[in-house]
C-alpha cells in the first residue's frame, strides 16, 4: 500500500501544516487562531474537552469547512481552501464521530467506495460490464478483500451495515478508508463507545496500518490511556484555541491543559 | 407465503375474468367508456347515464334490437388516454362478436382509438366531437362525428353572431376571442374560426386555459381590458363554471358569451348560480327536457328502478348520452336488415352506419322528435348534419333562442378535405373509393 | 429444499460478482427470459389461452414493459442516487416529442445565419434513441440545481420542469408539426425495412428494449458508478470525503435516468398510444411512475417491475375479480378503492417495508433457503 | 392612464389572488413546523372538509333547516370529520413512522392523499356541488380616476380578510395558549419536548386537527369560487411554490410568499403571456420558486442549514 506518488515526502518532514487557522459559524468563534503541523508517518493526536473544536478543526483539514482565515500547506502546497473531493483525490482520508457509513450498501460495497478514485473505467465500459470494467472490478475486489482480512471483518463481508453492531461499523469504516490508500488517515473518535477488548484491536489496527503502510494518521481521542500509547506527539485545542502542543509526556504535565480538562480556567 | 398465494390467485381469477368467453350467443355487446371519476366527473355522469338508460330501455321494451339483447359494460377512463386505451382493448373483444362500436367522449381517446380501430374493425361514433376532418369517410372509414364537428360548432357560432349584429357585413373589425381548454379539444376550433375571421374581417383572439381550468383569473382580465364583442367558450367540466364565474367576476355580459355544445350543459351553469342567467351556449340539436323518448324511459326503466339516472334525467348531457345510443342502436338494426337479426360485428356495424338513414317519421316513432333533425349518412359524409341551434340559460332552465343554422360547407369542406388527405399521406392510407362501395 | 445454494462454492471473485450469484436465480432468469421472447409469442401467435385474444398482449404486457422501463429509469434517480423527483412525465414526454420529430424530419430557419437546418426522417431505432439523448440532456439541465438544492426542495425544481414541458409541447407548434388540434401521430414503425405492425411485433420490441435497458442499468447500478451513487444517496457528505464528485454522481444518476425515461416515453407514445397529446405525460404520469417505484422497492432493479406490474394491474384486479365473482361493483367505487388502495399500500409499505415488494421477495427468499429449518 | 389602471387591476387581482393561495399553503406550514413532515395531503383535505361541508349543509337544507342555522351544523360536521381525518392520520401513518426521514414522511402523505381522496368521493360523491357561503360579485374601485375603474371581486376580499384573521388567530394560539406552546417546543427538538412530558402522539393529533379546520376554512372560501369538486385537490400543486417563497416554517411567509406568487404569475401572465402563447402561470410560479431556491437553497425565509458530520 503506497501513497500516490509525486512530491515524495520523506519520513519526518512536515506532511500538513495549518497557520492561523479561523472559523466561525454566524458569529460563534469555533477556531481561533490554530497552527500546528503533521509529520510525514507519525500519529499525531488532537485532544481537547468536548466542542474545543477538534472536529472543526479536522473539517477543516479536510476541505469540509472552509475557514475564513489561515492557511493550509499540504505536500508543499499552500491553499486557502479546498474542495472535499480534492482533499481526497490529493491522499488525505477520513472516519468519522458518529459513524458515517453509506447505510444502504454492503460492507464490501462500503469500502468498495474507497476504490472510486482509483477506477478509471468510463461509463459505457460500466453499461457493459463484461470484459473492460469487469477486470477492473475484480482487481480493485481483490485489493478490498486484503483489507477484509486485514480487518479481520470477512465473515460481515456482504452484510448491510446499516444493521451491524457500533464496533463493527467503525471498522467497516476505518476498512473504507484505507482502501483509498491514503497518505494522511483523519481518525474522528475511533474508539468512542467500544469495550474494552474492541479499543484494543482497534489500536492494533492503527499501529500496523502507521507501521506497515507507512501512512501519517492524525487522532482524535477522549481516552488518555490511548493517545499517550498511540501518539508521537499531541496538540490540544480549547474554546477553538491551541493550548498546548508536544510529546504526550510534555502535554501530560502542562498546567493549561490539566486546568482545561479540570475546568479550573472557567 | 399465504400472501403470495392469495395474489396468484386473484390473478388467475382475473385472467379468466379477462379471458372468459361469452356464454350466450345472441348477444350485442356494447361497450361504455366513462369517466364517473375525476375532475371532469360532472360532465361525463350524465351522459353515461343517459348512455346506459336508452340501452336499458331497448332491453326492457323491446327484448334487445330486434330480439338480439344488448348486454354493456361500462369502463372507467378517467379522462386519460391511456387507461381508455386499456379499456378499450379490453372490451372490444367481449361478446359473440366484438364490441359494436366505442364512444370514449374524449378527443384525446379518440385520437388514439383512431390509430387502432382500422385495425379491429370496429366504427367510433364520436357524437359532435373528436376529429373535424374525420367527417371525410374515405380517409377515416371507421370514424363517425355524427351531426357535428367542432368546425361546424365554430362556424354556426359565427353566424349567430352575425345574426345578432345584423348581417355578416357588421362582422367587420369586431373582436371575437375564444377561451378554449388547452389541449386537443379546445384546439380544434381554431383553424374554422381563423378562416372565418379571414373572411369575414373580423378580429379573432384565442385564450388557452391550462388544464383542468380552474385558474382563469389573468385571461379574464386580458378580457375585461381588450373587450372583445363576443367570447366564445370552448371548455369541459370544471373549467365552463369557473369561466362563467370569472367573467360575471369582471363584468362581462354573460348574453355576448357563447359556449360550444359541450360547455352548454347543466353542471356547467349550476355551480355559477344566478351569474349564469343569460348565458348562452350551441345545441347539438337536441336540448334539454322532456321528449317521447323519456315517457318511454319513466314508464320502462326508472320506475322499475333499473335507472342509471338521478337528478340528471332530461338534462341536457343526459339527452345526448340517449341520442348517442340511440343512434347506435338505429345503426346495428339499418345492419341487421342486411346481415340478418343477429349481432352484428363491427364491420357490420360501419356499414349499418354508413348506411343509417333516420327519416323524420322514424324519429318520431323512436319518440326523438325535437330531439333530432333527420340524417343520412354514406360512405363518404361520416357526418350526416351540419345544423346547430343556441339556447340560453334562464337562470332556471335553458331555453331555446334560435332556429337551426346550417354551417357554410363552402369553407369547411375544403378544409376537411385538406386535412384528411395530410393525414392520409402521413400515414400512408389510399383513400378508399366510395364510388365502388355499395 | 429446491432454493439451496449449498454446494455452490464460488472460487473466482468474477462468479461472486455476477449479476445473479446464485444459481437457482441464473436459472429463473432464463426460464422468466424464455417465456418471454419464445413462449407467450407462441402462445398469442396460436392463440392459446390466455392469448386467445391480444388484450393480454396490448393492454397489459405492452403498457407493463414500458413502463416498468420508465420505472427503472425512475428507481436510478430516486432509489440509487436518491434525489426525489417529481417530473418524470415531463422527461417522458421530452423523449416522445424528440423521437417524433427525429422520426419526422427536423427543420427550423437559421435566419440569422441565413441557412435553414434540416436533417431529414431518421430510422426509427436513432429517433426513439435521440429521443432519449434529448431527455438526457434536459435531465442534466434541470439536475444542475441538485448540487444546491437539496431533498423536497429540489421536487420543486422537478415540478417545474413537469409544467414548463406541459406547456412547451401544447404551446410550441414546431414540436407538433403544426397539426391544428396539436394532438400527433406515430411515424410508422420502421426499423430498417422492417415494419412493426402486429401486437407481437410490437410486444417484442418492448420487451428488446426492456430488456436491453434492463441488463444496462443492473450493470451500472452494481458497477462503480451505482456505488457512487448510493453513496451520495445514503451520505451525501461522507461520498464527497471519499472523493465521490457529487457534480458527476448526481448528473450522470440524471442523465442515465432522463435517458431511460426518455426512451420509454417514446416507446409509450409510439407504441403503446399510437396518437397523443401532452396529458398524456401529465403529473399523474409522474406520480404514478414514482408510486411503482416506491412499491415496487426504491433502488431495486427487480421492484421497478413489480411496481410496475402492480400499479398497472391493481385497477384492472380490482375491475374485473369483482365481476368474475358475479359481485357488479360500479365503475366509480372502482376508481375510488384503486385510489384507497393504493394509498394505503404506500402508506403500509412505508411503514412496515421500505424498500418494497423487492425486499418482501427477498425476505421470502432468505426463507426459502432456510425452510423447512428455520434455524 | 389606462395602462397604470391595467397594471394596478392586475396586480390586485393578483395579490388577492395570492391570499387565496396562502390559505391553503398555512395548512402545510402548520404541520411542517410541528412535525417536520410536508403534508402532500393538505389539498385532498381541502376537498374532503369542502365535501363534508357542502354534502352536509344541503341534506340539511333539504330537510328544511333555516340556512343559518344549517350552515352552522354543516361547519361542526365538517370540523368532526377533520377530527377524525387528524385522528385516523395520527394514529395509523405518521405514529408508526415517528423518527422516519422527511422524504418518507413526505411520501407516507402522498399515500394518505390518495387515501383521502378515494373516500371522500366513495362518501360523499364524486360531482361537481354548488357552494355560496360568501359573496362573488364585482366592485369597481377609482372609477373616475380610471377608465371603467378597477376591478375587485368581494370574494377575494373575503378571502384576504379570512386569511388575516387566520393569521393573526394562529399567532395568539402559538403565543398564548398552553397547547401552542407546546407545538413550538416539539418543533424545535421532539425528544427534548418527549421528555418534559408532552404527549408526541397527543400534538401530532392537535397540529394535524388545526391543519384540518384550516383546510376547512379554504375549502369554504375555495368552494364557494369553484363549488366543490375533485379540481380543488390541484390546490396542493399551487401552494408549494409559495411554500418555497415563504419558507416552510414561517406563518407570515406563508401569506408573503402567496403574494408574491400570485402577483407574479398573473404580471407575466398579463404582460409575459401575450408574447409567448399564454397559459404560463402553473410553469411561471414553479420558476420563480426555483430562482429563489438557486439563489438561496433554504428559501427566502429559512434558515441557512449548518451541516455537520
Amino acid at each position: 500500500m503506497r501513497a500516490p506518488s509525486g512530491g515524495e515526502i520523506a519520513s519526518g518532514e512536515v506532511l500538513l501544516a495549518v497557520e492561523n487557522i479561523s472559523l466561525s459559524f454566524g458569529g460563534i468563534k469555533a477556531l481561533s487562531n490554530v497552527s500546528f503541523d503533521i509529520r510525514k508517518g507519525e500519529v499525531r493526536a488532537i485532544i481537547g474537552p468536548n466542542g474545543a473544536g477538534k472536529t472543526s478543526m479536522l473539517n477543516v483539514v479536510n476541505g469540509f469547512y472552509h475557514p475564513d482565515e489561515g492557511r493550509i500547506t499540504y505536500r508543499r502546497q499552500t491553499r486557502h481552501r479546498m474542495k472535499p473531493y480534492e482533499a481526497a483525490a490529493s491522499g488525505i482520508a477520513r472516519t468519522f464521530q458518529n459513524v458515517a457509513l453509506f447505510k444502504g450498501m454492503s460492507t464490501l460495497d462500503n469500502i468498495m467506495t474507497g476504490r472510486t478514485l482509483k477506477m478509471r473505467k468510463g461509463v459505457l465500459s460500466q453499461m457493459i460490464y463484461w470484459g473492460a470494467s469487469q477486470k477492473e472490478e475484480i482487481e480493485h475486489r481483490e485489493f478490498v478483500e486484503r483489507i477484509i482480512d486485514f480487518l479481520e471483518i470477512e465473515h460481515i463481508r456482504k452484510a448491510p451495515v446499516g444493521k451491524l453492531p457500533y464496533g463493527l461499523q467503525k471498522r467497516v469504516e476505518l476498512g473504507r478508508a484505507l482502501a483509498m490508500e491514503p497518505e494522511l488517515l483523519l481518525l474522528d473518535e475511533p474508539m468512542a463507545g467500544m469495550n474494552l477488548e474492541e479499543k484494543l484491536d482497534m489500536c492494533r489496527f492503527i499501529l500496523t496500518v502507521k507501521d506497515s503502510f507507512n501512512t501519517t494518521i492524525a487522532l482524535i481521542e477522549h481516552d488518555m490511556g490511548v493517545v499517550m500509547d498511540l501518539s508521537d506527539r499531541v496538540v490540544v485545542l480549547d474554546h477553538g484555541q491551541k493550548i498546548a502542543d508536544g510529546t504526550p509526556a510534555e502535554v501530560q504535565g502542562n498546567k493549561a491543559v490539566i486546568d482545561a480538562y479540570l475546568g479550573v480556567a472557567h | 407465503m399465504i400472501r403470495k398465494t392469495l395474489a396468484v390467485a386473484a390473478f388467475a381469477v382475473g385472467a379468466m375474468a379477462v379471458a372468459a368467453p361469452a356464454m350466450a350467443q345472441n348477444e350485442q355487446f356494447l361497450p361504455s367508456l366513462v369517466y364517473r371519476t375525476g375532475a371532469y366527473a360532472p360532465n361525463g355522469i350524465p351522459f353515461a347515464n343517459g348512455v346506459a338508460d336508452y340501452w336499458t330501455l331497448i332491453n326492457e321494451r323491446d327484448g334487445g334490437i330486434n330480439g338480439v339483447k344488448i348486454v354493456f359494460e361500462e369502463c372507467e377512463t378517467g379522462y386519460a388516454t391511456d387507461k381508455g386505451v386499456e379499456c378499450y382493448e379490453r372490451l372490444k373483444g367481449k361478446g359473440p362478436t366484438g364490441a359494436g362500436y366505442f364512444s370514449p367522449l374524449s378527443t384525446g381517446i379518440t385520437f388514439a382509438l383512431t390509430e387502432k380501430v382500422p385495425g379491429d374493425k370496429i366504427p367510433l361514433l364520436t357524437l359532435g366531437y373528436g376529429r373535424s376532418e374525420s367527417r371525410d369517410g374515405s380517409v377515416f372509414p371507421w370514424n363517425f362525428v355524427l351531426l357535428g364537428s367542432y368546425w361546424t360548432a365554430a362556424d354556426v357560432a359565427i353566424q349567430h353572431i352575425a345574426k345578432e349584429m345584423g348581417g355578416f357585413d357588421k362582422l367587420k373589425g369586431k373582436k371575437i376571442s375564444l377561451v378554449y381548454h388547452d389541449s386537443p379539444y379546445g384546439k380544434e376550433p381554431i383553424p374554422a374560426l381563423e378562416a372565418r375571421a379571414k373572411k369575414d374581417g373580423f378580429e379573432f383572439k384565442a385564450i388557452p386555459v391550462t388544464h383542468p381550468g380552474v385558474e382563469q383569473k389573468s385571461q379574464w382580465l386580458a378580457i375585461r381590458q381588450d373587450r372583445p364583442d363576443y367570447v366564445l367558450l370552448w371548455g369541459w367540466g370544471v373549467m365552463n363554471s369557473t369561466s362563467i364565474k370569472e367573467a360575471a367576476a369582471v363584468a362581462y355580459p354573460r348574453d355576448k358569451m357563447i359556449g360550444v355544445w359541450w360547455s352548454g350543459a347543466e353542471p356547467d351553469v349550476t355551480p355559477a348560480g344566478d351569474q349564469a342567467t343569460g348565458y348562452k351556449a350551441l345545441l347539438l340539436q337536441h336540448p334539454a327536457g322532456k321528449f317521447g323518448v323519456h315517457g318511454e324511459l319513466e314508464k320502462h326503466v326508472i320506475s322499475k328502478g333499473k335507472g342509471a339516472a338521478k337528478d340528471d334525467f332530461a338534462h341536457v348531457l343526459y339527452n345526448r348520452g340517449v341520442l348517442n345510443s340511440m343512434l347506435g342502436v338505429e345503426a346495428i338494426r339499418t345492419a341487421q336488415k342486411k346481415f340478418g337479426n343477429k349481432p352484428m360485428t363491427g364491420e357490420q356495424v360501419r356499414w349499418g352506419f354508413e348506411n343509417l338513414n333516420l327519416t323524420a317519421e322514424r324519429i318520431k316513432e323512436l319518440g326523438f322528435e325535437g330531439m333530432l333533425k333527420p340524417i343520412k349518412l354514406s360512405c363518404q359524409d361520416h357526418q350526416g348534419a351540419d345544423e346547430a341551434r343556441l339556447h340560453q340559460w334562464t337562470g332556471k332552465e335553458w331555453k331555446i333562442i334560435s332556429d337551426f343554422y346550417t354551417a357554410d360547407r363552402s369553407i369547411l369542406d375544403p378544409m376537411v378535405k385538406d386535412t384528411a388527405a395530410k393525414y392520409a399521406a402521413d400515414k400512408k392510407i389510399a383513400p378508399r373509393d366510395c364510388a365502388k362501395e355499395s | 429444499m429446491l432454493y439451496r445454494e449449498v454446494g455452490q462454492f464460488k472460487t473466482t471473485y468474477a462468479a461472486d460478482m455476477a449479476m445473479f450469484p446464485i444459481r437457482q436465480d441464473r436459472v429463473a432468469l432464463w426460464l422468466v427470459l424464455l417465456v418471454a421472447f419464445v413462449g407467450i409469442p407462441m402462445l398469442s401467435a396460436n392463440q392459446i389461452w390466455p392469448f386467445g385474444s391480444d388484450y393480454l398482449l396490448r393492454a397489459i404486457l405492452m403498457p407493463f414493459l414500458i413502463l416498468a422501463l420508465a420505472a427503472i429509469g425512475v428507481n436510478i434517480l430516486v432509489g440509487y442516487c436518491g434525489q426525489i423527483s417529481l417530473g418524470s412525465g415531463a422527461f417522458m414526454a421530452i423523449g416522445a416529442y424528440s423521437a417524433y420529430k427525429f422520426g419526422t424530419g427536423v427543420s427550423f430557419p437559421l435566419p440569422f445565419a441565413g441557412f435553414d437546418v434540416s436533417i431529414p426522417p431518421l430510422p426509427m431505432l436513432f429517433s426513439i434513441l435521440l429521443g432519449g439523448l434529448m431527455a438526457a440532456f434536459v435531465g442534466i439541465l434541470f439536475g444542475i440545481p441538485s448540487l444546491r438544492i437539496k431533498g423536497l426542495y429540489l421536487a420543486v425544481a422537478t415540478l417545474a420542469a413537469q409544467f414548463f414541458f406541459d406547456w412547451v409541447f401544447i404551446r410550441v407548434k414546431w414540436f407538433t408539426n403544426y397539426t391544428p388540434s396539436g394532438s400527433v401521430n406515430a411515424p410508422e414503425l420502421n426499423f430498417f425495412g422492417f415494419l412493426v405492425n402486429s401486437s407481437i411485433e410490437k410486444y417484442l420490441l418492448c420487451l428488446i428494449f426492456v430488456t436491453v435497458f434492463a441488463f444496462i442499468a443492473k450493470n451500472l447500478v452494481r458497477g462503480n458508478l451505482g456505488r457512487q451513487w448510493r453513496a451520495i444517496r445514503d451520505m451525501d457528505i461522507a461520498a464527497e470525503l471519499m472523493g465521490i464528485r457529487p457534480l458527476y454522481a448526481k448528473l450522470t444518476a440524471f442523465a442515465v435516468s432522463s435517458f431511460i425515461v426518455g426512451v420509454a416515453g417514446a416507446l409509450w407514445a409510439f407504441i403503446y398510444l399510437g396518437s397523443w397529446e401532452p396529458l398524456a405525460f401529465s403529473i399523474d404520469r409522474s406520480f404514478q411512475l414514482l408510486f411503482m417505484v416506491i412499491i415496487g422497492g426504491l433502488g431495486s432493479i427487480l421492484g421497478s417491475f413489480l411496481g410496475a406490474a402492480f400499479i398497472l394491474i391493481l385497477p384492472i384486479m380490482l375491475d374485473q375479480v369483482p365481476h368474475a365473482l358475479g359481485v357488479p361493483i360500479s365503475v366509480e367505487t372502482v376508481s375510488h378503492l384503486v385510489f384507497i388502495v393504493t394509498g394505503s399500500l404506500i402508506c403500509y409499505l412505508l411503514i412496515v417495508e421500505p424498500h418494497g415488494f423487492a425486499q418482501l421477495w427477498s425476505t421470502a427468499k432468505e426463507k426459502l433457503r432456510l425452510w423447512p429449518y428455520p434455524y | 392612464m389606462i395602462a397604470f389602471g391595467q397594471f394596478t387591476e392586475v396586480l390586485l387581482g393578483g395579490l388577492l389572488a395570492g391570499f387565496l393561495y396562502s390559505l391553503v399553503a398555512l395548512g402545510f406550514v402548520l404541520i411542517f413546523k410541528a412535525s417536520g413532515v410536508f403534508n402532500f395531503a393538505q389539498g385532498a383535505m381541502v376537498l374532503l372538509a369542502g365535501l363534508a361541508l357542502v354534502r352536509s349543509l344541503d341534506f340539511l337544507v333539504a330537510k328544511g333547516f333555516p340556512y343559518w342555522i344549517a350552515v352552522v351544523i354543516a361547519l361542526l360536521f365538517a370540523a368532526a370529520i377533520m377530527a377524525l381525518t387528524a385522528w385516523v392520520i395520527e394514529r395509523f401513518v405518521l405514529g408508526p413512522l415517528v423518527n422516519q426521514d422527511g422524504l418518507t414522511l413526505f411520501m407516507a402523505t402522498i399515500g394518505a392523499t390518495f387515501i383521502i381522496e378515494g373516500a371522500a368521493q366513495m362518501a360523499f360523491g364524486s360531482d361537481v356541488y354548488p357552494l355560496r357561503l360568501f359573496p362573488t360579485d364585482a366592485i369597481f374601485m377609482f372609477e373616475n380616476t380610471f377608465p371603467g375603474g378597477i376591478l375587485v371581486n368581494k370574494l377575494d376580499l373575503w378571502g384576504a380578510a379570512i386569511a388575516a384573521v387566520l393569521v393573526a388567530g394562529l399567532a395568539v394560539f402559538f403565543q398564548y395558549t398552553k397547547t401552542g406552546r407546546a407545538l413550538r417546543a416539539v418543533a424545535d427538538d421532539h425528544a427534548a419536548a418527549q421528555s418534559v412530558g408532552i404527549p408526541i402522539s397527543w400534538i401530532w393529533f392537535v397540529v394535524w386537527l388545526v391543519a384540518g379546520l384550516v383546510a376547512l376554512v379554504a375549502a369554504t372560501v375555495w368552494g364557494t369560487k369553484l363549488s366543490v369538486q375533485f379540481s380543488i385537490t390541484f390546490l396542493a400543486l399551487k401552494a408549494l411554490p409559495v411554500l418555497i417563497i415563504g419558507g416552510f416554517t414561517s406563518v407570515p411567509g406563508a401569506v408573503i410568499g402567496g403574494l408574491l406568487i400570485g402577483a407574479g404569475e398573473k404580471i407575466a401572465e398579463a404582460y409575459l403571456g401575450p408574447y409567448i402563447g399564454g397559459g404560463i402561470e402553473y410553469w411561471f410560479a414553479y420558476v420563480l420558486a426555483l430562482l429563489v431556491l438557486l439563489v438561496r437553497p433554504q428559501g427566502m425565509f429559512g434558515e441557512r442549514i449548518i451541516e455537520r458530520v
